[in-house]
């Protein structure tokens, strides 16, 4: 029974640290706001449960089995609404995505990027 | 275990703090921030583990809210701020469906 | 941390800045953590990133962002700065290593603090016992000098008439709805856990992290993101002006009365062990007061720095709007 | 090489100090000068606590078969030293906003400029 526990809280802790790693090369990598956006968010949800679920499988404590689950909810709450947040923010403020087509558009000024950030 | 997620974590937040200090745009820079504080918060838990008294879990629970707070304080000055610049906020409002 | 610090100095945009300011904030509590010291952690994490970097922002957004190119060389400062630095550096070689157990530091009080406490205030967390019972008039004087920083702010900075066109703020908080509804529902849910994690932290700082100071912060907090998202007035309505200013001054009165009880009762100013019959119960019961007070002060006294703070830039909003 | 090991964390505390330092005297930007306050109040904060730190300790909150605990007493100094930082830097914001409303500026030259040229003004009329 031991052995399983750890060798499933590896396991998990392994998938959360790679997609931390994954996120971060994202958020480097990706050539504009939206996208970015994206590595972070799906990646930080998914991160975060995973390495807390394994952090809750290696500890036989009912306190910190509650901690770790209050602190999961509550990223799992504000991660996608400051998400949002963020996102609609961008989107009012006319920030342009980065789109194939539009690079033309954008050359000739803001006014397209207007109306297909609000799409 | 513990140790490698939390290099590997470390490496994010090294990542999350350069985006931050090229990053483009404002929203772009948040958003590192928004980052780096869920992954502090990861940390923060990974080390109580490491240092093997993990009942220090409350400081990781307001860093979870902390973050909040301060992306909703960005968002909601900054909004105000470009507002200034861009034309009244309300009106974009209005025209959005 | 090193190069967050010199990114501070070379970028211009000050909203960067600030931000950048916030994860040194929340890098040097991971710092704390690291170093065994959890509650400054905890102050930390709940003060320098979240509390200051809002204050920072919400002046940042008054004054405007952009830093002018300095007009003078900057070779002196630079110069008088690598003299400093060397001297002190110099100064170093004479140190404890780090980390090293017979440095001065841990010779002289800090083993009774470590070693006796728990007979002497039957507390386990040390931190709050030293903070409110060995060094309790330090913490008084510290508390006294947060709600004079809140007198001197509220002088700096009241607006003591109305702003002429409410219509102006009531338009812009109207808006605001439409708007911001995901984040409104959020946040509604999630207020009262967060005062109900307020209170813990206030009453479970006998025996984990956690204290007055704290909880204070993370209860102006949960205030300070209502006023955000729902507008000033709607907070103004829920907590009143002279109610948070009575409070402030209540936390500091409560502090010194339970000084002067003890007092009356026998022992000396701030001596709990004679607040009761059995010495280690008057202690908890001393501590428990204090931290109350702490408490209230701390929190009242932030959020009138936020009240301040948002009521000007609404003035001066709605001053601008009228010339327009 | 133990040297180094030994005391790199008042190093890197100096070299934080004086980034704070250098920020507040180079930069004419009143809020920048704040937040190179608040750098230089951090590293004191990181000194303090580096030096209550015990080898192979933890942290100072009582437990059955712990021996070793970190120095509690710079952990309450700098607990309290926090909280009265953001009041001292929340008056000295106050203060910027006022100054911006009084002169129109933040800069700290600008400020000066405007504060000689009022006094021969005055000089004038006398």
């Amino acid at each position: 029974m031991e052995g399983v526990l750890s060798l499933l809280s590896a396991f998990f802790l392994l998938i959360g640290s790679f997609l931390c790693l994954s996120g971060g090369v994202g958020i480097l990598r990706f050539p504009d706001f939206y996208t970015r956006m994206h590595a972070a968010g799906v990646t930080d949800t998914l991160a975060a449960t995973m390495i807390l679920i394994g952090l809750m499988l290696q500890n036989p404590e009912m306190l910190v089995i509650i901690k770790l689950i209050l602190i999961l909810l509550m990223t799992l709450f504000i991660s996608p609404a400051a998400s949002h947040a963020l996102g609609q923010a961008a989107a009012l403020n006319n920030l342009p995505p980065l789109v194939n087509v539009q690079i033309k558009d954008l050359e000739k000024g803001s006014a397209s990027g207007d109306k297909t950030s609000k799409s | 275990m513990v140790i490698a997620a939390t290099l590997a974590i470390l490496v994010a937040m090294i990542l999350a703090v350069i985006r931050a200090v090229v990053g483009p745009s404002l929203y772009d820079r948040i958003l590192a921030v928004n980052m780096f504080g869920t992954k502090t918060v990861l940390l923060i838990s990974l080390l109580g583990f490491m240092m093997g008294r993990p009942e220090f879990l409350d400081i990781a629970m307001v860093y979870a809210l902390i973050n909040f707070i301060s992306v909703i304080g960005v968002l909601r000055l900054s909004d105000a701020f470009n507002a200034k610049h861009n034309g009244q906020v309300a009106d974009l409002v209005k025209r959005d469906p | 941390m090193v190069g967050i610090a010199l990114a501070v100095n070379q970028i211009k945009d000050m909203f960067a800045v600030v931000m950048l300011a916030g994860i040194y904030g929340l890098v040097s509590a991971s710092f704390f953590v690291a170093m065994d010291a959890v509650d400054v952690a905890f102050t930390e994490a709940s003060v320098g990133a979240g509390i200051s970097t809002l204050l920072m922002l919400t002046t940042v957004a008054m004054t405007g962002r952009t830093e002018h190119e300095a007009s003078h060389k900057p070779l002196l400062a630079l110069i008088v700065v690598a003299i400093t630095g060397g001297l002190l550096i110099y100064g170093t070689f004479d140190m404890p290593y780090f980390g090293s157990a017979d440095a001065a530091v841990h010779n002289h009080v800090a083993p009774r603090y470590i070693y006796d406490s728990m007979k002497e205030i039957g507390v386990p967390n040390m931190v709050t016992s030293v903070l409110a019972s060995y060094r309790g008039f330090d913490t008084f004087g510290e508390v006294t000098v947060i709600f004079t920083a809140g007198i001197g702010v509220l002088a700096l900075l009241s607006v003591v008439q109305r702003p002429k066109n409410d219509a102006a703020i009531e338009a812009i908080n109207d808006s605001m709805h439409e708007k911001h509804l995901i984040l409104r529902v959020a946040i509604k849910t999630m207020i009262p856990f967060i005062l109900l994690y307020a209170f813990y932290v206030q009453f479970h700082g006998d025996y984990g992290p956690g204290g007055g100071f704290q909880a204070g912060v993370i209860f102006a907090a949960a205030i300070i993101m209502y006023a955000m998202l729902f507008g000033l007035s709607a907070a103004r309505r829920v907590i009143t002006q002279p109610a948070v200013q009575l409070l402030s001054a209540l936390g500091v009165l409560v502090y010194g009365s339970v000084g002067v009880v003890s007092m009356l009762n026998g022992g000396s100013f701030l001596d709990y062990s004679v607040l009761t019959a059995d010495p280690i119960a008057g202690q908890h019961l001393g501590i428990l007061l204090i931290e109350l007070g702490v408490g209230l002060t701390v929190a009242s006294v932030m959020i009138i720095i936020f009240f301040s703070f948002s009521a000007r830039r609404e003035y001066q909003q709605a001053n601008k709007g009228e010339s327009l | 090489m133990t040297m180094i090991l030994g005391l790199y964390n008042y190093w890197v505390v100096i070299v934080l100090m004086m980034i704070g330092f250098y920020i507040i005297i180079a930069h004419g930007h009143l809020i920048k000068k704040i937040v190179g306050l608040n750098i230089f109040q951090t590293s004191v904060f990181i000194f303090y606590i580096s030096v209550g730190k015990v080898e192979g300790a933890t942290a100072p909150i009582w437990q059955d078969g712990i021996i070793l605990y970190s120095n509690p007493l710079p952990h309450v100094l700098i607990l309290t030293a926090i909280v009265v930082g953001i009041a001292t830097t929340a008056l000295g914001l106050a203060l910027i906003i006022r100054i911006k409303e009084a002169y129109g500026s933040v800069d700290e030259d600008e400020i000066q400029t405007m504060d000689n040229q009022a006094m021969v003004n005055q000089d004038k009329e006398h």
